[in-house]
């Protein structure tokens, strides 16, 4: 399995802080969630990062067996 | 070089972080410190600050090595809460120590300046009204702008 | 508001004063401080500073009239060591507290700046070779003139 | 009587913190001093305060019974 973590707001969307999933394609993996969270999740102002790496775009990834991709909302200010 | 960086996930008394870490630092002739916490009477009943500990850390981590080239230190600290939290509560406590002053000074504006706005946390405060996400700040960028 | 300036004839402990300060202002989101204090390893063996009673505290408290009227504080500490100490006895701690981190931080970087040079104290020290009056520096004019 | 104080290393020039003096012009209660501690007391950077308040010049001061004059060197930088 692979694994989704939710940030900030986001966790609260989705209602945990992590989820497991089945390894494969992004665009896959985001098709099986609620339409509401896929859509926040891939929002322009949200960071992805793969295995505590910022990406530098989502485009192609695919998540492998023991992946963790983390999204990233805006931090909060001061 | 003392580089001293923590995330504290319970409660933590700032006047003993300060005390030992003034003790590591005997070379400094000056210590300039930041405690930033939460309000007493600004009606937040909690404040809940979540992070994400690939990053959170090592974030804050290269933040102090950054300072620390930046500048001639005898030593940085870095401490901050995560959590909930409920008034009165120290949040984050940044030290910088030595023979200068005025590179103390620097030091310490420099990492709350960036602590404010490029740090991997997430804020939520709880008042009479319920919780509610603390947003962005555009002047979070005009602060770390101050460092070109 | 808060307004402490003391003398302290003798040893004094700037982790519990920090604490005592920090409790008084609850509505202070951020408190700035700066510890200056006899560094360890310079060859210092014995710091004296003499001071003139009916001056020296009027100074200081005139100063700090003047930071409290110039920024938005919740609180102003100066608390300033006189009398002969050894390596690493803090000399000054001086602290402010305000809603608005960048106002803690003027504050106290304003006060450090006007007593370094402003301050009716004679400081003198004693090394292998004996005891030397510490001269002005021109230095000093210079911090001050920072502030216009 | 009145009062003379030294400060900085001037008290170590006089050898003493404070010196009672016998009222009077202050011309005349500097001739009784040591000359080079005369000397020291008119530099031109040393401050004169009369009963702590700074004095903005020193001519024509004369001390009356129970009066304090204080000399006060530069004071020391950071």
């Amino acid at each position: 399995m692979a694994r989704l973590v939710f940030l900030g707001r986001l966790e609260d969307l989705a209602g945990t802080a992590e989820m497991a999933v089945t390894p494969g394609p992004l665009d896959q993996v985001l098709a099986a969630l609620p339409r509401d969270l896929a859509v926040a999740l891939l929002d322009d102002r949200v960071r992805l990062a793969l295995n505590g790496q910022i990406l530098a775009e989502s485009g192609g990834i695919a998540l492998g067996a023991g992946d963790e991709l983390a999204f990233l909302p805006p931090v909060s200010g001061g | 070089m003392v580089i001293d960086v923590r995330l504290a996930d319970g409660p933590f008394d700032p006047a003993a972080e300060l005390a030992r870490f003034t003790a590591a630092v005997p070379a400094a002739g000056g210590i300039v410190s930041f405690l930033g916490k939460v309000r007493g009477d600004a009606g937040v009943l909690a404040l809940e600050i979540r992070h994400y500990a690939p990053m959170t850390l090592p974030g804050f981590r290269a933040l102090a090595d950054t300072a620390a080239r930046r500048w001639p230190l005898d030593g940085l600290l870095l401490l901050h809460r995560v959590g909930e939290m409920g008034p009165d509560a120290p949040i984050v406590l940044v030290a910088a120590a030595s023979r200068h002053r005025r590179v103390a000074f620097a030091a310490t504006d420099f990492v709350m300046d960036h602590l404010k706005g490029d740090s991997w946390l997430w804020k939520r405060e709880r008042t009479a009204a319920g919780w509610r996400w603390i947003e962005p700040r555009d002047e979070d960028h005009g602060d770390r702008a101050r460092w070109g």
